[in-house]
């Protein structure tokens, strides 16, 4: 409750959990089904022709609806990414762990996602072997819970 | 919660470390001391109760600290008659606007007493003006409940 | 278009931790100072805007209620305006727009951040979705990691040369952080000391990041009338660009931002600015992380894309160079993150009119202030001139 | 100042819990005022929101994530933390400052995703004082009522036949969330959780997505034959501490004055036909006729038994059903305004006030006991 900071100021102590319960909509339920079946779905914008994953029902920019569902591939490239190295609250798993941009084959825009499937100790090696394009194809959880995780990581073809 | 439809849990944890400040700093140890502090304005000459910084009205410092007296009259009052977030202890309470003696402006605080345990018969005792006093709480610890409640006179 | 608006007035805390006072005398502290600065009492003036992180982060939600008399707003009109980082822009642009709407002569904005009774970091993670980014955001450095490699990788630039140039610019803004009386972070660096320093996350390092901070500004926002009635020297408006992006991360360029351009361009257009190298005499870009301000300088158009290590390194954004950013010592240096873009604007009107002490870069006439929010998906331009 | 400012199109979502995604809500609002406007996104001027990150489903700078869903994508636009009806008065002001000549104002609340208002607005207090009483609004609202049925002799009665007529013209409005007719037994009968406030006397959780087109005068006159124009608005704030206000003379009669004085209105009770006020707590109602002045101090209780603002009344207030029926906390400001556009535009289907209207007013408030005030009138 009271007690006294590094500085010798007075502080009170609290901690407030506010509970939140979000509804998933249709379409977010439609693209998880998708992730149950390894499958990973964009659609398509009728006006910019863009193809936007994960799927939407409206186009952010043209602000037309987005009717057109498409079914991408398991596979992409590498855009850019970073290995985080510290821990901070929520974070998908145990540091190290490296996060990037992915373009996934027939998508027009950028997935963010892990990358893994291989030792993250050596920095230098990992930087000169991840440039941009490098391949990526996406690694399923063997137990889904129709969640964006249902993908465990991208594995670099390096990897393998 | 049960609900019919897909949703997704989600908690917000948040942690805080709010600063005292020297003037609720200075208030806390009255409490602990069962002293209730106010202080005055140089302006309107108003005196406010819990001390404050500044005068909300004149928004000059209020530096002149002002004991005030324990004992006050009824403002207004509510009985608490539901479990919600955050109630300051087990429901049904009173919560009630108290003006203390020689303050300007009204206390925000609990009622309690023996004559509280039957509710049904509260609401014929209390009465806008009934005179109320503060009791204190046998162990302080810096808080506005350090003050257990305002019982009727 | 509308009519003309001034900064007449600028308050502004000590800036760092202030947990020595609670957060309502904190606010109080800069509207005081904003008040007296202009020469005003209270009640002239005829409403107020507050601004400030989502308060929660903070423990008091809608905390404008808790501030109302620290705010002076008790009886007045009053609006809260918050868009994330962009708040302290946001306010301004209220301010703004409240004056050249003729509803008001004198609006008051203020924004405030007391970093230190929160967790920020708890917080942050919950500007992202929790269906799909959340997991993945590692706070505001992950993001802009992301973002400095893909500027390097796409202008080739080499990672030596944007190191080299990163740090110069940390130890510039630490150094002229030191002439800012309100500054958080006071100390001299090294340029080894910056490339030594911890990675956060690569290429990241300690010294490339702002620190969090508690602190308030207030600005009064004046029409014509009050200037002349006060009779006071005052910063003019002369341009406003605001502009926001899609949402999700990875749907829009975000380091050729269009967002950022545009908001730019649209502030350059109404201040008829052509060549903002030449004609601006100083910017203060919202810059919490040295890399992303690099690649600002270019949506800006300072310079041409792909050159902004290379004119760094050259001196052109430093002290006595071309165009000095940041103579504040910046965002790099004090972030209390809902005051934050609000400083910006308040330092460009004290060069501007001549009033920023030991900064004071000479004969400042023209200068350009920036406010950026939600990992580069917000941008907000205000440029302000000595002459109306 | 150029010209005035006029409402073009307005839309609102229904009040009832709704399994859609919110963001998804947000584009259906925004999408239904642009296409009954004709506006293509690109024409749009520009975008004011209001939201809070408290009552935002537990997202924090709620603006960046529904920034495009509300068509603001690389616009300049701006958002709003609380009452909603003050993100209406920031878009006329960039109409009236000639930068822009279209702004749409947005509200969001999906109540659904929230704890309860309880819970939330308990965390508007200060850590040091009233939150270590427990207050939230409904409790300052119950010391108010009391304050209120003992100064004036106002009945418990009057403050729950409130809620019979809200509740019971909600039963014609499609956009509400209550919609059961209760009795005036039934409310004084329910369980007094905040006595003397009854829980049929409490507004309920609800959502709320409402969306409006406002235009300068030569761009309203291209976009609709039947402009709504706003001619007044003004807002105030109160001192924070309870106790430091007398809690029946409040900032609303200083907001609903600015908001007068701008509409060239000298006798409210008698130029404004039709009023959306909002009653979170049914006895502020009355307490809000005395403030707005369309009754004496003290005589809110005989103005609602004189049946006055019914429905068929002279001075109809809440044909919609009011917060009571339905409230969203953020957006409940801007609904109020939405209905009042549709009843002056005869719009409001079976709640349609059967008489000529050219005045409306539409209030909001938030914050304890009122803290917080905004007025807004529209002609047409």
């Amino acid at each position: 409750m009271l007690r006294r900071n590094a500085k010798g100021n007075l502080v009170l102590e609290t901690e407030a959990i506010i509970p939140y319960e979000l509804a998933v909509g249709d379409t977010w339920n439609r693209f998880f089904d998708g992730m149950r079946n390894e499958k990973i779905y964009g659609t398509m914008c009728p006006k910019c022709k863009r193809v936007l994953t994960p799927a939407r029902k409206f186009c952010p920019r043209c602000y037309v609806d987005m009717d057109e569902w498409v079914e991408l591939g398991n596979e992409g490239e590498v855009f850019c990414w970073s290995l985080t190295n510290y821990r901070f609250f929520g974070m998908p798993t145990d540091p190290p762990f490296i996060t990037g941009f992915i373009k996934i084959d027939k998508s027009d825009n950028l997935f963010v996602h892990l990358i893994g499937g291989f030792d993250m100790s050596d920095l230098d090696w990992i930087k000169k072997k991840m440039k941009r394009g490098t391949r990526v194809s996406a690694v399923w959880e063997n137990v889904k819970t129709g969640c964006i995780m249902d993908i465990k990581y991208f594995k670099p073809m390096f990897a393998d | 919660m049960g609900k019919h439809y897909k949703t997704l849990r989600h908690d917000v944890w948040l942690p805080h470390e709010f600063a005292v400040g020297p003037v609720f700093e200075r208030f806390y140890e009255g409490l602990k001391q069962e002293i209730i502090w106010g202080t005055k304005c140089s302006g309107c000459k108003k005196t406010l109760v819990p001390a404050r910084t500044f005068c909300p009205e004149c928004l000059v410092d209020m530096n002149e600290w002002v004991q005030v007296s324990q004992k006050g009259k009824l403002v207004s009052w509510t009985l608490a008659n539901y479990q919600f977030y955050g109630a300051p202890t087990e429901p049904p309470f009173v919560g009630a606007l108290i003006r203390l003696e020689d303050c300007d402006c009204d206390f925000l605080h609990l009622l309690g007493g023996p004559e509280f345990e039957d509710l049904s018969t509260i609401k014929s005792k209390l009465k806008k003006g009934s005179d109320v006093r503060a009791v204190w709480n046998e162990e302080k610890k810096g808080h506005m409940l350090d003050i257990k409640y305002f019982k009727l006179m | 278009m509308g009519r003309a608006v001034a900064v007449i007035g600028i308050g502004q805390t000590k800036h760092g931790d202030r947990s020595e006072i609670t957060y309502p005398d904190l606010v109080r502290e800069a509207v005081k100072a904003a008040i007296d600065d202009a020469g005003l009492d209270i009640e002239d003036i005829e409403g107020v805007v507050y601004g400030s992180m989502p308060s929660m982060m903070e423990g008091v939600g809608m905390n404008h209620f808790y501030f109302a008399e620290a705010l002076g707003a008790v009886g007045k009109e009053f609006m809260r305006t918050e868009t994330c980082g962009t708040t302290g822009i946001s306010l301004a642009f209220t301010g703004y727009y409240w004056v050249a709407s003729g509803c008001a002569d004198l609006v008051m904005v203020v924004g405030s951040e007391k970093q230190h009774e929160g967790d920020s970091q708890a917080a942050i993670v919950t500007v992202y979705d929790p269906l799909y980014q959340r997991p993945f955001a590692s706070g505001a450095p992950g993001i802009y990691s992301w973002l400095s490699q893909d500027w390097m990788w796409r202008y080739n630039v080499p990672e030596e040369k944007a190191r080299d140039a990163a740090a110069r610019l940390s130890v510039d803004h630490h150094r002229d952080a030191l002439k800012t009386p309100y500054a958080h972070i006071r100390k001299e660096l090294s340029l080894e000391d910056v490339k030594t320093s911890p990675i956060l996350v690569y290429p990241i390092r300690l010294y490339d990041t702002c620190p969090a901070s508690d602190g308030a500004c207030a600005v009064i926002f004046g029409s014509e009338d009050a200037v002349k009635r006060l009779g006071k020297k005052a910063a003019w408006i002369k341009g406003v660009g605001f502009r926001g992006d899609e949402y999700v991360f990875g749907d829009a360029d975000r380091v050729v931002s269009e967002c950022a351009s545009q908001a730019a361009a649209a502030a350059y257009d109404m201040a008829g600015v052509t060549d903002p190298l030449t004609e601006l005499d100083v910017a203060e870009p919202y810059n919490p992380f040295t890399f992303m301000e690099m690649i600002h300088y270019e949506s800006f158009g300072f310079c041409e894309p792909g050159q902004a290590a290379d004119e760094i390194l050259k001196g052109t954004f430093g002290p006595g160079g071309k165009l000095h950013c940041a103579p504040s010592g910046g965002v790099l240096c004090t972030n209390a993150i809902g005051a934050c873009a609000l400083m910006r604007v308040a330092e460009i009107a004290l060069q501007v009119t001549g009033k920023a002490g030991e900064r004071q870069v000479d004969g400042a006439k023209l200068g350009f202030a920036h406010g950026l929010g939600g990992l580069n998906q917000f941008n907000g331009v205000m440029i302000l001139g000595r002459d109306k | 100042m150029s010209g005035r400012v006029a409402i073009v199109e307005a839309a609102q979502t229904r009040g009832p819990e709704s399994s859609e995604n919110f963001l998804d809500q947000v584009y259906d609002v925004c999408r239904e005022v642009l296409d009954k406007s004709g506006l293509a996104k690109g024409e749009l001027g520009t975008v004011i929101s209001a939201a809070s990150d408290i009552f935002h489903s537990g997202m924090s700078c709620a603006n960046a994530y529904y920034w495009d869903s509300g068509a603001a994508a690389v616009k300049n636009g701006s958002r709003n933390d609380g009452e909603s009806l003050t993100a209406a008065i920031y878009g006329a002001f960039r109409i009236l400052s000639g930068h822009f000549d279209t702004a749409l104002v947005l509200a969001v609340c999906k109540g659904s995703e929230n704890p309860d208002n309880d819970m939330l607005t308990h965390f508007f207090t200060d850590p040091f004082y009233q939150r270590q009483i427990g207050l939230n609004e409904t409790f300052a609202a119950g010391l108010q009522m009391r304050e209120y049925l003992e100064r004036y002799g106002v009945s418990e009665e009057q403050c729950a036949k409130v809620v019979v007529k809200n509740r019971n013209n909600a039963l014609r409005n499609p956009y509400a969330h209550l919609r059961q007719r209760v009795e005036l037994d039934q409310v004084l009968n329910s369980e007094r959780i905040m006595d003397p406030l009854k829980a049929l006397e409490c507004a309920p959780k609800s959502e709320g997505f409402a969306a409006v087109l406002l235009a300068s005068e030569e761009r309203a006159k291209q976009l609709t034959d039947k402009p709504v124009w706003l001619t007044g608005w003004g807002t105030s704030m109160d001192k924070f501490y309870l106790g430091d206000r007398d809690l029946l003379k409040g900032q609303l009669s200083v907001a609903a004055q600015r908001a007068f004085k701008r509409a060239g209105v000298d006798d409210p009770g008698k130029q404004i036909d039709v009023a959306e006020i909002c009653e979170p707590y049914a006895f502020q109602e009355l307490l809000w006729y005395e403030a707005l002045g369309f009754c004496e101090e003290g005589e809110g209780g005989r103005f609602i038994d004189s049946g006055a603002t019914e429905i068929n009344g002279d001075l109809p207030v809440n044909p919609s059903g009011g917060v009571l029926s339905n409230n969203a906390y953020i957006s409940r400001g801007l609904i109020r305004l939405v209905e009042v556009t549709l009843q002056l535009r005869g719009q409001a289907g079976e709640r349609q006030v059967n008489r000529r209207l050219t005045r409306g007013l539409a209030h909001g408030t938030q914050g304890f006991a009122g803290q917080f005030h905004a007025v807004m009138i529209a002609e047409i």
